[in-house]
């Protein structure tokens, strides 16, 4: 997690390590850790999610097929490729290659950027279709109140994973910057490794995302 | 009521089964302190620094003692728990041929209503040695509906039905509290079960004004609110007929209540969804009204038509 | 220098996700009445490992990774299971009738 | 022959290391410190300042509950008394208390580390907690908050009146001070041991906090969630708790109790460390059944996951699901019990000294067996449905957490305070507030019991007076304990600049921190030392002849 940037040639190793090699282990160990808390974070929604298309099944399904699923899967092909060049700049980052790993980082960011573009259009299209609970909320079949209770739990699913993914793109930008500046040469690449793997566990969470809230039931 | 006290009224059946094995608890937590307490004193004493006790060939660990007490305290637990659960299965569920009561809190009273029709605040007037059985809700917070001098508890949650039984065994007042937190006046939210005597308790249930049954209430208000409109052998719409309904076995307390105020969450096969939902439109004793009068058309056989 | 994936590898990988993005997407239009629930859970659990063990280099990795990578989720399903238990067995035992 | 603790140091007596983390005192120095130790006093401090205002509110309360009817203060304040004095001593000192000041302390030490695996983030984690503090305050002073610590739906989001937001806002910013703090204790467990270190080799005081690190991380993501709903619900008046849409207020309990069951472990497991290290220590005798008590730490972080709607037994939880979680919790209750019989089997045969953290040692087991056992009260079904949310509950937590777990910090406060200031605290002192404490908690609490199975309700300012005297005694016993807390905070401000000088090991212990000098070096040891020896080599026959010769 210690973002340890230093222009020497040698890697620069935190005075409480032995070598790189302990200071990368437990740089890493200590995402994956972070990462199982935000399994747990993301976890309280999953149950509401849970316990309420169990008990509302019907309703979740008739709300569900409201949703615009060519934005949602667009978007799910979107984080994949933009994991894609995560992957790939991780790469450039550990084989030293300073343009690639920049173009590749300003990439990421980019595609991230489409995700929240097309999530705009879509959250806009969700309040004029008087989806949004609170707003103009307007439900014509069975029981309004399990269908808002639905689109509640939607955006609050989708409103923490917008956050997650906006982290996310500030955390590229930034690291483009320092790449551009060549922070992470001479083996200096640990932030960039342990922000891909927040950047492929908040893929990972929409990959969930979709299927469960897109496509409850089929259509 | 009023006096101290070590140990509370044991007033219904209840109360006598809680308590043995709360001694039993007891006993065996007695027996543990002992089995470590005394050893700890006998220690410090004996190998106080400085003592002249023998400490040749000290044990820092045996497979067979960890195991011994692992093992123990395994089987020890797995038999509370077996009566802890015993006992809890009978508190929490409800016998049949009982009074029925209904109980709504609210912040922060007790609405209490009998079968009868007679309604009181904060008081509960029940007979001895009979089982009495309340269904209860909230209209606002959850509450918790607690008398001690039964060993009985159960939250009062709103938007659900929730149940509590007694037998009580002594005539007398015992305490009724609220015991889950519900805001400023929480602790205020007290009362007193009255437990008397059948013939007592008949005439309390006559005497005041004249009261409609919670049934009867229930019908008016079937036909003041317009179910009858529809829920009828001539009804112009579409709509099931309640009578018989009761028999079937899904309907409790709770699907009733859903059916009226999310008519749409589960439909009667081979009807529209065309009942509106009555939520905001019946106060909470209504809606247990209109369900006691639904279970007692419920038993009737259906009409032929 | 640390060892580097080869880049077919991602390549591949990425791919493998776009194809089970088009299955689960496609199988929503068809009724497996509870099967589609199922059907979906499973290919996303798939996607999840494939980017944990390829992009996200579990796969070759230590054991404490994949332990820390595994414990999140026990975790949640621990949460997810007993709650639901327990509103599945609501009403088991009739509490008011 | 020995008869005092401040005695032992005679020949083991060293110098006070001129130098040593402290050199530097600029307020810069601390501000930005990375050093370990450095932050565990930070955290010192600030968890202190928490403390102490959670305890003017149990004054008041106590004092309050004097008499029957209200005398001091409304309903409305006695209720922002006891959500502020839950709040403040659960998340903003006891969760804190050991992990954060002796397990930062100590932590890197033990396992012959220069440092944690993160300091910054370590130094970052106390910025968020004192943020997440600053919040909580703001909440206080502009009127507190009347939800009790459990923010119950649907009085927290629809009903309450006060600040709830940002009473929740300060403890989920504090959630992740916890998460980090967990998380980094986790790493530098595994990547920074010493050589020759084996984990099988750790002091048991590493393995409990390691145990406590994985609830923290795994535990308290899921808190912070729920009070994030709860805010959100408060703020649009949408949600999921909120019966009105469907919603059910019951799920707003199973999020809590599943953070906060387990966290009732992060509240003890380091104290059960600490009175490892104790036990050994002052019996000058190598615990018994080390791997049994290690694995009790695991096991109970573990199966502690398991238990939580034994809080919910009649909250309309399903009665099936309640006898899994009833079962369950008898089973977790088993490695606590293995833990308190390892420690009574290791005094057989030591060398026992009552120094003061050995009286605060003893005074654990008692009040943690106590309060334990009567958990097992609560965990029996048809018990609780009695007891439930009454001052039963009440007395058993304060068993543990005030009995248990303040012993426990108390007591290693004073183990380590020779290492943390590098002088000794009077010993006399030490022992008679040890012995106040014991006796006050006692008047406190145990009339508590009686009250409870009465059914004196718990959250209620007023109550029928057949209660009374079981409240008087209470309170009587609260102004007892208030001394016995008050003490070492006078002695050990006194003993910091005026107390004998302490020597590397004034104990003659056995682990890896006191092989350096008191107070330590910046980077805690000069060479990396190697470890070749299982942990608590100590030998109660020597020990003894050693005294013996010194007569
Ligand atoms: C540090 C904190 C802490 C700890 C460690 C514990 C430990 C335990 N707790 Fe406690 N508990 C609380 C803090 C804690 N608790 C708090 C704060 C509340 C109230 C929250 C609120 O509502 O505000 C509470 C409430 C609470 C309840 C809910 C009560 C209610 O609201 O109705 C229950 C019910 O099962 C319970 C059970 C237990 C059990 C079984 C243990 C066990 O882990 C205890 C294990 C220890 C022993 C058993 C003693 C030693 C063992 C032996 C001597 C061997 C013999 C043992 C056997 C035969 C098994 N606790
Ligand atoms: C986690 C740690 C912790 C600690 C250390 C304490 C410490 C104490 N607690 Fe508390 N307590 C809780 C956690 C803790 N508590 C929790 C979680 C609740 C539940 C809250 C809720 O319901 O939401 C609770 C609730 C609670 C109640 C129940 C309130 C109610 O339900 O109505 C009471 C009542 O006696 C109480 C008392 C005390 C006392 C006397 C102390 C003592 O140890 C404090 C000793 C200190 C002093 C007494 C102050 C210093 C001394 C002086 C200033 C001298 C003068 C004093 C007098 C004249 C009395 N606590
Ligand atoms: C506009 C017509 C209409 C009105 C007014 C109406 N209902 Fe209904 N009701 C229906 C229809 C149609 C159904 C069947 C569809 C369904 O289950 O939702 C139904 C179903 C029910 C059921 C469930 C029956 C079953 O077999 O499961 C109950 C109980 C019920 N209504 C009670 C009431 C009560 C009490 C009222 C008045 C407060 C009321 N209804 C008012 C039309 C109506
Ligand atoms: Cu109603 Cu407390
Ligand atoms: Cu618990």
């Amino acid at each position: 997690m210690s973002i340890s940037i230093s222009p020497a040639s040698e890697p620069f190793v935190g005075e409480q390590f032995d070598d790189i090699e302990q200071q990368r282990d437990a740089a890493k160990l200590g995402m994956w850790i972070f990462l199982a808390t935000e399994v747990l974070f993301f976890g309280g929604l999953f149950l509401g999610y849970t316990i309420y298309r169990f008990t509302y099944g019907h309703v979740f399904v008739a709300a569900s097929r409201k949703l615009d699923v060519l934005i949602g899967g667009t978007n799910t092909a979107v984080l994949l490729i933009s994991s894609l060049l995560m992957a790939f700049a991780v790469r450039a980052a550990k084989l030293d290659q300073r343009r690639a790993l920049v173009g590749l980082l300003a990439g990421t960011a980019l595609l991230g950027c489409v995700f929240m573009s097309l999530k705009a259009v879509e959250y806009h299209k969700d309040y004029v279709d008087h989806l949004v609970p609170r707003m103009g909320f307007k439900w014509e079949g069975t029981d309004p109140g399990n269908a808002e209770l639905f689109y509640w739990i939607y955006f609050a699913m989708t409103g923490l994973h917008a956050i997650h993914v906006t982290v996310g793109i500030a955390i590229m930008l930034v690291l483009a910057l320092l790449a551009w500046l060549g922070k992470f040469a001479h083996g200096n690449h640990n932030a960039v490794e342990i922000a891909g793997l927040y950047w492929h566990f908040v893929d990972i969470v929409w990959v969930f995302l979709f299927p469960l809230l897109y496509l409850v039931g089929h259509r | 009521m009023d006096q101290f006290r070590l140990f509370p009224p044991q007033a219904s059946t209840s109360s006598h089964e809680v308590d043995a094995l709360f001694f039993a608890l007891t006993l065996i937590s007695l027996f543990f302190m002992a089995v470590i307490f005394l050893p700890i004193i006998f220690f410090s004493v004996k190998y106080r620094r400085g003592s002249s006790a023998n400490r040749s060939n000290p044990t820092s660990g045996s497979f067979w003692v960890e195991s011994g007490w692992t093992l123990g305290a395994v089987i020890l637990s797995l038999g509370l728990f077996a009566w802890g659960a015993v006992v809890y299965f009978r508190i929490e569920r409800r016998p049949s041929n009982a009074i029925d009561v209904q109980v709504v809190g609210k912040q922060w009273m007790w609405k209490i209503q009998h079968a009868e029709g007679k309604r009181e605040i904060n008081e509960l007037h029940v007979p001895v040695n009979r089982t009495v059985a309340l269904t209860m809700t909230s209209q606002d917070v959850i509450h918790s509906f607690f008398v001690p001098a039964f060993r009985v508890k159960q939250d009062v949650i709103p938007g659900r039905y929730t149940g509590e039984w007694f037998k009580a065994t002594r005539t007398g007042e015992y305490h009724i509290f609220c015991a889950q937190y519900c805001g400023t006046q929480h602790s205020s939210m007290i009362g007193r079960v009255v437990v008397m005597e059948p013939r007592a308790y008949e005439e309390w249930l006559k005497s005041g004004e004249p009261t409609e049954s919670i049934v009867l209430a229930g019908q008016r208000l079937f036909h003041d609110r317009g179910c009858s409109g529809c829920h009828a052998p001539n009804s112009q719409f579409h709509a099931p007929l309640l009578q018989g309904l009761y028999r079937k076995p899904v309907p409790l307390s709770e699907y009733l209540r859903d059916s009226i105020l999310q008519p749409g969450k589960q439909i009667s096969a081979g009807y529209q969804n065309i009942m509106p939902s009555f939520a905001g439109h019946l106060s909470e004793e209504e809606i247990m009204e209109l369900i006691a009068y639904l279970k007692a058309i419920g038993n009737q056989p259906p009409p032929s038509p | 220098m640390e060892e580097v994936v080869q880049p077919n590898v991602y390549v591949r990988t990425c791919i493998a996700l776009l194809m089970l993005l088009a299955v689960t997407w496609s199988i929503a239009y068809i009724n497996l009445g509870p099967f589609n629930l199922i059907v979906a859970l499973a290919v996303s659990i798939a996607k999840a490992i494939v980017i944990a063990l390829f992009f996200m280099h579990i796969k070759g990795s230590s054991r404490i990774l994949h332990l820390a990578a595994v414990a999140g989720v026990i975790w949640l399903l621990i949460l997810i299971s007993l709650t639901l238990g327990d509103y599945i067995s609501r009403g088991w035992v009739p509490l008011n009738h | 022959m020995i008869r005092d603790a401040t005695e032992i140091d005679i020949k083991t007596r060293g110098e006070f290391a001129r130098d040593n983390y402290l050199s530097e005192h600029t307020v810069r120095s601390w501000l930005l410190t990375t050093d370990h130790k450095r932050i565990g006093l930070l955290y010192l401090g600030t968890i202190l300042i928490f403390f102490l205002i959670a305890s003017v509110a149990a004054a008041l309360m106590r004092i309050e509950l004097l008499t029957p009817q209200p005398k001091l203060v409304t309903s409305e304040t006695y209720n922002k008394l006891f959500t502020i004095h839950g709040v403040l001593m659960v998340w903003f000192f006891l969760i804190p208390s050991i992990p954060t000041v002796l397990g930062n302390f100590v932590l890197p030490m033990m396992i012959g580390a220069r440092d944690v695996a993160f300091p910054r983030l370590n130094l970052m984690s106390w910025y968020i907690f004192v943020a997440g503090g600053a919040l909580a305050l703001w909440s206080l002073i502009h009127g507190g908050v009347d939800t009790g610590w459990t923010f119950y739906t649907p009085y927290s989001t629809t009903y309450a009146n006060s600040h709830v937001i940002s009473m929740a806002a300060g403890v989920f910013v504090a959630g992740f001070s916890t998460i980090v703090t967990g998380m980094n204790f986790m790493v530098t467990t595994h990547k920074m041991r010493a050589p020759g270190l084996t984990w099988f080799r750790l002091p048991l005081f590493v393995w409990s906090l390691y145990a406590t690190s994985l609830i923290m991380v795994l535990a308290t993501p899921v808190l912070a969630i729920t009070l994030a709903l709860i805010s959100v619900e408060r703020f649009w008046g949408v949600g999921i708790f909120d019966p009105k849409l469907g919603g059910d207020p019951v799920l707003f309990q199973h999020l809590f109790w599943f953070y906060s069951h387990p966290a009732v472990y992060i509240m003890i497991l380091p104290g059960m460390g600490v009175i490892s290290e104790l036990i050994t220590c002052f019996s000058r005798k190598r615990i018994f059944g080390y791997a049994w008590v290690g694995c009790a730490s695991m096991a109970i972080a573990i199966l502690g996951f398991l238990v939580w709607g034994h809080h919910m037994f009649v909250s309309s939880q399903s009665v099936y699901a309640g006898m899994i979680f009833s079962i369950l919790s008898f089973l977790v209750a088993v490695p606590s019990g293995i833990k308190v019989f390892n420690w009574t089997a290791t005094l057989r045969k030591g060398a026992i000294h009552f120094a003061t953290p050995m009286l605060y040692a003893l005074g654990f087991i008692g009040l943690f067996t106590i309060g334990g056992l009567t958990g097992l009260f609560l965990a029996a079904l048809a018990v609780d449905v009695h007891v439930h949310d009454t001052y039963f509950v009440i007395a058993h937590f304060h068993y543990i957490m005030v009995g248990g777990m303040v012993m426990a910090f108390m007591g290693g406060l004073h183990y380590w305070w020779p290492k943390i200031s590098g002088r000794l605290y009077p010993e006399f002192a030490g022992k008679l507030a040890a012995m106040i404490t014991f006796i006050g908690f006692n008047l406190t609490f145990f009339p508590q019991f009686i009250l409870g199975y009465l059914g004196q309700p718990r959250r209620y300012h007023v109550y029928p007076p057949e209660f009374q005297i079981f409240h008087v005694l209470s309170t009587a016993g609260a102004s007892i304990l208030g001394i016995g807390y008050l003490m070492p905070l006078i002695y050990f401000i006194w003993a910091w600049r005026h107390g004998r000088v302490a020597g590397p090991n004034p104990w003659r212990a056995t682990g890896l921190e006191w092989q350096t000098t008191s107070p330590p070096p910046k980077h805690n040891f000069k060479e990396t030392p190697i470890v070749t020896a299982p942990p608590y080599m100590y030998s109660a026959e020597k020990d003894v002849d050693l005294n013996l010769a010194s007569i």
